[in-house]
């Protein structure tokens, strides 16, 4: 048979989707092309796990959280996420960016204080897993750097 | 009423708010560090938001985290629980001023009562009797003596901005004074960052006798009679009972009246609870916790009163729905708590809890935030669970422990339960002494 | 006071018996059969005896086996729980014969309330309004249509022995008669040995109204005020809540006072309940069991009195401790009964409890003998758990039992917690209709 | 039917996929060919602990009951058993006898009925497990048939 290639790119955008959408199963179909992908429940998000109260730890989805994505850049605090530095701006950084050690990636606001959030690590940026204006908890991964 | 309420804390005083709110209709929303993912209030919120790191300080204590946590997730009340930031007058005042209700007492009255100094003074023009001492903090070490001198010895030398026993020493002669002062202020300065000292009378066998006040917005104040907490170890409360076998009803009546006027002078507002040392028929004030406390349960039991629904209420500015004449006392209440501990060392036992078994049947409470599976942490106090237990009378509650005690049961980790079937073994205990 | 009771059955009310005996400083003998080993109230138990294999009728069941256990263990008392032997006069007899106490009615007011004729009859003479129906037991179909034609369709068929639904069809019209007498006859023969049928007014929605009866060897007797069993399935209760949301002050009263009189006239003792139907402002006597039932926490909630304690007590000669007077009624309770059952099918479902976690709180009571790694035999009824809520209001008392619901959790079995969360979202339900 | 050859490596791909994403499950197919990994959220295997509430130990006896040796003689029925046919007398048997299949072991009495136990096979008593007069219950082992 013919080799099977897969598109890793378009499964770790879903991934990703899957994350910020908050939703856990994407399946998608295109012709021939048929793609799915699902997750337990355990991604992190203000919603609190829907796993029965009593329900033994290693049975519930939260017992294993899900780590974010290898390079993700993940929230220092809760507040609300601006991918632009003033409101309708355009937006600091997008996917497929080559970004610097340090460079600004986004802006959280907590307590009406602008806090720039620096880029951990040069890379591409692959992904932005959120949207301008959006409310943000603490380690909740924001965008992807390989 | 509140639509939202966020609960700024943990454990199972998190999930006892959480059950009041769900009881009135309000909807929850958890703050947790990252340690407390999988804990019980957490998956029975409404919502949910992650705050911080493990450490307190960086989480629980974290009040941007917090407030910003409420504001976007649109919470019209903050419910501080025990510990944390619930005595704390800024968070009080910031979440105020965020047009969010602090379901507690005014800041003013939590910076006074968190000043032991002040609070004495305040306790004092109040007309609550308070043990001799110093008037206020100590200047040095001449005056120290000299108000020693005055009051007699055994004298007690406390951290002005102390607690649960940290700077805290007992000077029995002159010739101690000095080696105790020098040790309470470095424990103090440890601790509270503050060696301001002050100093009292030690009484030799005073128990520990704490009102419950529940008081509105529009100047009504009740009390819910006392709670005896004298059996501790190193200052820290093991086991409390409500009523005390040490009172009777005039000396609980003329407490309470008392305390009831002091409430209603201070204009004080929410629960709050005012602790006596009581010895030889005398109540000498010592502090006042202005907030919720981990031993309120007892009181519940007695009075049929759930304390939490009412602190919510008259946050909302609703008022009592009850007078002090509608108040009874129906029986004898005892909580232990439960502590994920070595029975022996006192040392912590954190650690994955393999097996949890509540007691059960008439007259048995438990309030706690176990399930088998769950990970205690070791980021935070050992409590981890609470058994109250009712009965008509002293003895049905003590023989109602007894047999709860048989039952509970926690695997995984150690914890103190050895310990309370020894206690309520020791006839000491039994005769109430 | 006894030494030492033996109980004389398994499950949940085994445990609660179990627990009011240590409580009153009892020692207590578990007979158990083969499947129960590991039970709950065998564990706790001071003393434990094996007394068969599985099948009840081996083992619980068993007579000469639980009296040869009680006499070999030395046992002053027997309880006989509930079901099983509990309203079994030759063994309450044979248990006398034997020198110890049958914690229970005497054997005469146990057969007599045993046959649901002679009991109808007996209500009657004691002052009890019954439905209308035959006199006694049907010679034949030509008598039970005549009775029919008299009182009126539609009319019920009952098997005299009968209980639980069993042998019991409804004839809307003379057309009918034949089929339901032909179908409950053999039903009745099938379960209860013997064909002898009865038949009655049927009323076309009634609600279950129960009084608890308290009494003791003195000619004491109290009431603990009504019990709502109207929600039930396939004639098995399902949900009990206390008071009723159907009746006034004047109608509790009135009944309450009817039946305390009508006991006194009989003479009886211990615990009992009498069931009426309630239509239309009329109490229609139906049965009375003489023994302790699955619904007895609610009235112990709403009156802070220990039933089982207080059975246990009369048993031993004393008197009542109060008078009618002094019993008030405290808020509103309701009982689920969690069973080990499919939700939807409504099929037993037995085997291992991965894991079972007991909600707490303020107001939350749990009777089971459930624990994580227990497993539910098959060869028993299918009740795990009693889910007893209290609250100030029905509301009160809703609210707080929907939480409890949210936390209760029984993990590797199916059971019908589903069930009563749908229960009491039900508008209709909510109405208390 | 043709060889169906599976593409480990890819499989293995996959795989670390799913460790990388946190993903439960992943299908994909084209055309023909389709594939599908998943990992159940979390479903480590949960031991249920046998621990008998308000007892100190985990590990207790009534948790794991201990069968009857072989050849084990046990009791019928709850009651008290005597190894004479009247007191004092000497017993029935004694550890060493041969025994016939039927023999009258023990009595056991139960309601004042004296219940002769036969044995329920021949071969030689190798022991006698309880003494004269002991209340025995159900299942209790009484003496051992090898």
């Amino acid at each position: 048979m013919p080799k099977f290639d897969i598109d890793e790119a378009l499964l770790r955008k879903l991934a990703a989707l899957l994350t910020e959408t908050g939703l856990t199963e994407i399946e998608y179909e295109n012709g021939e092309q048929r793609i799915r992908v699902n997750r337990g429940g355990g991604q992190v998000t203000f919603a609190a796990p829907v796993a029965p109260a009593g329900q033994p730890t290693p049975a519930s989805p939260a017992a294993v959280p899900v780590g974010p994505p290898a390079g993700a850049v993940v929230s220092p605090m809760v507040g609300t996420a601006y991918l632009a530095a003033e409101p309708g701006g355009t937006p600091l950084v997008k996917a497929g960016d080559r970004v610097k050690k340090g460079q600004t990636l986004l802006i959280i606001e907590a307590m009406k204080v602008m806090n720039p959030i620096p880029a951990p690590e040069a890379g591409v940026l692959e992904s932005v897993l959120i949207n301008d204006g959006q409310p943000v908890e603490y380690g909740e991964p924001l965008m992807v750097i390989r | 009423m509140f639509e939202k309420v966020l609960i700024a804390n943990r454990g199972e005083i998190a999930l006892r708010i959480h059950r009041a709110c769900r009881e009135m209709g309000i909807r929850t929303v958890a703050v947790h560090s990252t340690a407390d993912a999988d804990a019980m209030h957490v998956r029975l919120a409404d919502e949910s938001v992650c705050i911080g790191p493990p450490p307190s300080k960086d989480s629980y204590l974290n009040i941007p985290a917090i407030i910003s946590a409420a504001t976007i997730a649109g919470a019209d009340a903050v419910h501080p629980g025990i510990g944390f930031l619930s005595e704390n007058a800024r968070f009080a005042a910031m979440v105020a001023e965020h047009g969010i209700t602090f379901i507690g007492p005014t800041p003013e009255h939590l910076s006074l009562m968190g000043d032991k100094v002040r609070a004495k003074e305040a306790a004092a023009e109040l007309g609550l009797s308070v043990v001799p001492g110093s008037a206020g903090a100590l200047v040095d070490d001449i005056e120290a003596m000299a108000v020693a001198d005055r009051i007699g010895y055994p004298v007690l030398i406390k951290a002005a901005a102390g607690g649960g026993g940290k700077g805290m020493k007992v000077a029995n002669n002159r010739g101690e004074m000095a080696e105790s002062l020098a040790l309470a202020r470095a424990e103090a300065k440890a601790h509270f960052g503050s060696d301001a000292m002050y100093l009292e009378k030690y009484l030799s066998h005073p128990r520990h006798i704490e009102i419950q006040v529940l008081a509105d917005t529009h100047g009504n104040v009740v009390h819910l009679g006392e709670r005896d907490c004298s059996l501790q170890r190193h200052h820290q409360k093991v086991l409390e009972e409500a009523l005390s076998p040490a009172l009777n009803a005039a000396q609980r009546t003329a407490i309470g009246d008392t305390v009831v006027r002091a409430m209603k002078k201070l204009g004080y507002r929410s629960v709050g609870t005012v602790e006596f040392l009581f010895q030889d028929g005398e109540f000498y004030f010592i502090e006042m916790n202005t907030r919720l406390q981990v031993e309120h349960p007892i009181s519940e039991m007695i009075t049929n009163i759930d304390l939490v629904r009412e602190q919510i209420r008259v946050a909302t500015g609703a008022p009592l729905g009850f007078t002090q004449d509608e108040i009874s006392f129906l029986g004898h209440a005892i909580e232990c708590r439960i502590n994920a501990e070595d029975p022996d060392t006192f040392l912590p036992s954190p650690g994955l809890v393999t097996d949890f078994h509540a007691p059960g049947g008439l007259g048995v409470r438990v309030d706690s935030a176990l399930y088998a599976g769950y990970r205690v942490p070791s980021h935070y106090d050992s409590l981890i669970a609470k058994l109250i237990v009712h009965g008509k009378t002293r003895n049905e509650c003590l023989m109602r422990l007894r047999r709860a005690l048989e039952e509970i049961f926690v695997g995984g980790i150690k914890s103190n339960i050895a310990l309370h079937r020894r206690i309520i073994a020791a006839p000491d205990f039994i005769n109430g002494d």
